[in-house]
């Protein structure tokens, strides 16, 4: 048997659903449909009455999220691309991140967003937002990268009493495949040691972990030992895995498809370069897609994102510091 | 003027009792605001102060006819009447002005932001519209549960909110779901300076309700009895499964937006209309007109409320503010989720 | 059935050779995303495909009383043949589907998202609403330049983009500008697999316009000449300085929301209802009942269309992708204000 | 005469409205009355057709700006706070900010965010959002810190052809006064060295800049001369003028007063880590308000933004490391 990390994101679901009445998803075209991408296929025949197809209102469905939430429930909005949680993202920011801060009443909601680019899909449904939300105090936002997290994480965002932004990749969807659903996990908290070295760390997330993986193998071939750190939440970091990394290879590349301005990236070199500037041997990397909106055709795409090759160079770069 | 008998029956008519509690609030909010808009322009209170000043009889009208701990309350900038009617302890109030770090917002909100979720007033966002989808979240959750029973929302926003994206959705969503909700407009005419003219342009706002396939009414804003029959009426249709209901009020913001400023835009013209009216001289006169109560009684009510003003103001004022030193400074209420950032 | 006089006159009735004008566009596109989901199929686009099937009544009729280089037009997802219609070259459409370096995105977008502002069609982004109020932007812009003359401005949208907030503020803020805006609503049942039960809740869609007070109308999607009639009506008016106008059509999308999907959820009783009807075909029929034509002209005219539509295809087809070692990657049109960081 | 930083907006809007038949201001209030803080008194009466009075509604307000910038006018929106614009987040990141890339037309779009926090503002009325339209591609992010930035730079944003996100601060609209408008001035695109010195460094931006030369006249008293450098427009940041300061002092405190995840501090840290890294003698410091919503009490607000005391002990623990 093996389970993507779609079908992950849709078993925790299904767990969440089934564990606790409190749980409910309310998102476009998810009831009977099964949600564009089937992450709640089957779902609204087992719970008729708690995976709800909302009108295309994203505003109103992050507003009603944080209503039920402060009464206590767990909801799960799913927006149809993450792009589209521009228009709910006052609620989500504004209403919902400051929510426990102003009144001491928590706020669980998890907001997830089908996030990032896979081929042909254009400036409008390939972006990734988690820096957006990240900024906001009061906000956990999570990146998984494995099939295996993407079930874990989603239960613990399910079940955590603050409003969590669960950034699940597209690209991962149906590419991803593990064995079996873990039964115990890492905490949602913690980075991963993906793959462990000498040479030098990249610190990535996401789907740029299985490019940092390729790029790591190639560098192998050469001679070179390449630490991987996968964030799996971006908020908080957890910054003592990383900068225990950092420390045994001294050379740091930080890896995001994001828009390079500011966002994870920037965040995690100001973070080690501050807490831990005298473990650096060279200067800190950082690589990101180019700072233009993320284009439609695959020629422009596979260009403007980071691939195993680009990090390849960056890191031979790195090396030679 | 619409009809007060002296039995309230299922048609909808309200009891003497019924003007008489309402007003009740009406006079302690105004009280209240009078003292505070004083207070302010002593210089002791930071931040703006935004009363409800001729919208008392529709604030209050919603608010005395729902039930703290069982319905949810919105309440917007200019609700202070229907806060109190709703319960909202004086005190409460007076500490938010104040910063004093009892109140229910701590120092980290002020002034109309305060709220209190678990008696079902959740605290509002300075962002209009966005609290309507709040409260059908509420009720959503409670209809989940099993736990909806006839309790029902009521939000209140302005005219000036109206034109806000957020509002169509939560309105729309409502209907989609239909859910015991009372979305109660006060149209002052104006939003901040904006007059009606550029905030709609269609002939009725109440006809709004039509699009969502909601039911919509409209009310006298300066009729104390007006506001009380048409919220009552919404309020039964709503628990009685018929959806969301609209429910607009006219009248003239009697202040500026905020005591900072002097409306001088208002034009005297409106002003001298019938929307200028103050509900709440109106309600008196009607008091002691019906013989329900006389000016002896009036002025004992209101009496009474200037001592409980003014204790609650004496009290907040003395009390401390907060500590920055001691105060909790986490966003996230899950402490293994609380960033490790360096302390700033 | 709408009427269809033999002359144009000021009541609004439609000639025959507009509505064979507008059946010419409406083969076109049918032809052409008949061709495009068999390119998909084969593997050859990536991204989706959205066509029109059963909208082309409804999409051509507004944009052939439009004028290219005077008026402003936004077509949403299924107006394949309203672009058609207002002058859009086919070879750009078979150029943004197959990625010619060409096509008016340069690959920096796809599929339905192309435009070419300066001929009035701005450029679509994906969220849904969005466009309305840059038409109204760009009417305003023209007004304020003395260069609004009796120019119109068109946006398309779906019954699923109604509940979006930008629809609302586009629609409210529109008529307080008075602008002259016409605003077609496709309602083809069904937002991607969401009915319109759970999409609004209002007897009728077309009565939005009253709360924004503006003129709304009803036509048949199905039925050309009456799509023609009312949207005839609606640029009239818009255009007499009427305001904003509404003309909501009524049809069925007779295709999955894009090609990858096989529309199971739509209801049989809904397909073979009035609404199922096929636009096209009707407008066929109607053309040889009527005598403006025949079988023949009619498959000559089906024919041309085919030649022209795999002439563009295998034109765009044949065309170079765009390079990315050669392309601009700048996101900001001013050289002083570019990003120095160091290339990624 | 002397004239303040929102007199000095107001004047910069006058100008470029006598100068250009293509500009025009849209929004809440600003008509006949002005302006909630009256940065357009008077203009209404100047220009009737061109300063107009919005509905509650910034989405449509944004949308409407954009169209009008499409066909080549210069529109100014005035959000009544910089905290509102969340409700037009999307028109303004994904319209106005991909408009030129997508068609090759440019969206010249200057979006006004009255910005930053000043006692008794609370949570929804005192935000910082540049590093929210930073991250973007396809924005300018300008934030001035004197009245003839606020001037000359604001009429650089109208005259841009890109859209600008032009974060005027509230503080400084009554607080800051100069005795003239400039005649001249260095481009919107430069940093400024403000104060020259030879310890360390302040990078900063918008209000803070002067919080930060109290900070140094009282670093001045203990006998350290430290140099501050005002971002002025932080996207795109001039990187140069960043470097050639820290190559000079070796040392580095960036100061903002926005939230601490990611944004204009770590962004700045991050380049000059990776560009500069041996300029630093020591390692960079950074000092941003706490990780919680703006507090209303003026106690707590103090105490959650940085302030000359606290720039002063960032200033003097780096100066020992
Ligand atoms: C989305 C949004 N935009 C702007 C504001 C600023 N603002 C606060 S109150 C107000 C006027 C509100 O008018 P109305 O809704 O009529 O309520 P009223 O003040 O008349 O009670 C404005 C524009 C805001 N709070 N939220
Ligand atoms: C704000 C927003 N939310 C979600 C989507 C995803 N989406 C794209 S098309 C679509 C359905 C649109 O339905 P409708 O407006 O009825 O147009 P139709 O497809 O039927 O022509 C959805 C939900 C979007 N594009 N924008
Ligand atoms: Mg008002
Ligand atoms: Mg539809």
């Amino acid at each position: 048997m093996s389970i993507t990390y779609l079908e992950a994101i849709r078993n925790a679901q299904d767990k969440a659903l089934a564990d606790s009445p409190d749980v409910f998803i309310y998102g476009q075209d998810i009831g009977a449909f099964g949600g564009a991408f089937k992450a709640t296929k089957g779902l609204h025949d087992k719970y008729p009455d708690r995976v709800i197809d909302s009108p295309i209102s994203e505003d109103a469905m992050a507003g009603l999220a944080i209503g039920a939430a402060i009464e206590g429930m767990r909801p799960i909005i799913e927006m149809q691309f993450a792009d589209f949680s521009t228009v709910a993202f006052n609620q989500i920011v504004n209403q919902a991140a400051t929510h426990y801060w102003r009144t001491n009443i928590p706020c669980p909601v998890t907001i997830r967003l089908p996030s990032g680019g896979t081929p042909g899909s254009g400036p409008f449904h390939s972006q990734c937002m988690e820096a957006i939300y990240a900024h906001y105090p009061g906000t956990i936002v999570m990146t998984p990268a494995t099939v295996e997290d993407a079930y874990s994480m989603l239960l613990e965002a399910i079940f955590t009493d603050d409003p969590v932004i669960f950034c699940e990749h597209k690209y991962l969807y149906y590419h991803l495949k593990a064995d079996k659903l873990p039964t115990q996990s890492l905490p949602a908290e913690s980075a991963r040691i993906t793959r462990s070295g000498r040479h030098a760390t990249i610190i990535t997330y996401s789907a740029m972990v299985h490019e940092a993986l390729l790029a790591a193998d190639s560098l192998h071939d050469d001679g070179y030992e390449i630490e991987i750190v996968d964030l799996r939440c971006v908020k908080p970091l957890d910054i003592e895995t990383i900068l225990g990394s950092v420390a045994r290879t001294g050379r740091m590349l930080v890896l995001g498809e994001a828009f390079p301005w500011g966002g994870v990236t920037s965040e995690v070199i100001s973070r080690v370069s501050s807490e831990g500037f005298h473990l650096l041997d060279a200067p800190p990397a950082k690589l990101n897609a180019h700072d233009t909106p993320i284009p439609y055709h695959p020629e422009l795409w596979r260009y403007h994102r980071p691939t195993a090759n680009t990090i390849k160079s960056a890191v031979q770069k790195l090396l030679k510091d | 003027m619409a009809d007060v008998s002296t039995q309230n029956t299922d048609t909808g008519m309200i009891t003497p009792e019924a003007f008489k509690d309402a007003f009740r609030w009406m006079v302690l909010a105004r009280t209240f605001e009078d003292k505070i808009s004083s207070v302010y322009r002593a210089g002791k209170i930071v931040g703006g102060v935004y009363v409800g000043r001729g919208q008392e009889a529709f604030s209050a009208a919603l608010a005395v006819q729902l039930n703290r701990g069982k319905d949810v309350y919105a309440p917007l900038i200019r609700d202070m009447a229907g806060r109190a009617a709703f319960g909202e302890p004086i005190i409460d109030a007076a500490r938010t002005y104040l910063g004093s770090a009892k109140g229910s917002m701590r120092g980290r909100d002020g002034n109309i932001h305060r709220g209190s979720p678990r008696d079902g007033v959740p605290a509002m966002i300075s962002h209009l519209g966005a609290m309507i989808s709040v409260v059908s979240g509420m009720l959503f959750a409670r209809r989940l549960r099993g736990q909806l029973d006839d309790c029902v929302g009521a939000a209140c926003i302005g005219d000036g909110a109206t034109s806000t994206g957020s509002v169509h959705e939560a309105l729309n969503m409502a209907s989609i779901e239909k859910l015991p909700l009372v979305v109660a407009i006060a149209n002052n005419q104006f939003a901040y300076s904006t007059p009606n003219s550029r905030q709609f342009a269609c002939k009725d706002l109440v006809d709004r309700a039509i699009g969502y396939g909601i039911e919509g009414t409209n009310v006298d804003g300066t009729d104390l009895a007006d506001c009380l029959q048409g919220f009552h009426k919404a309020l039964s249709r709503a628990k009685s499964g018929k959806g969301p209901q609209l429910v607009v009020g006219k009248m003239l913001r009697l202040s500026g937006h905020g005591e900072h400023d002097d409306s001088h835009y208002i034009p005297e013209e409106i002003r001298s209309s019938g929307l200028g009216k103050d509900c709440l001289a109106m309600a008196r006169e009607r008091i002691i007109a019906e013989g329900w109560g006389n000016e002896g009684s009036c002025q004992e009510l209101e009496e009474k409320a200037t001592k409980e003003v003014e204790d609650a103001i004496l009290q907040a004022d003395g009390e401390d503010p907060p500590d920055p030193y001691t105060h909790d400074w986490n966003a996230c209420f899950s402490e293994r989720f609380r960033d490790t950032q360096p302390d700033q």
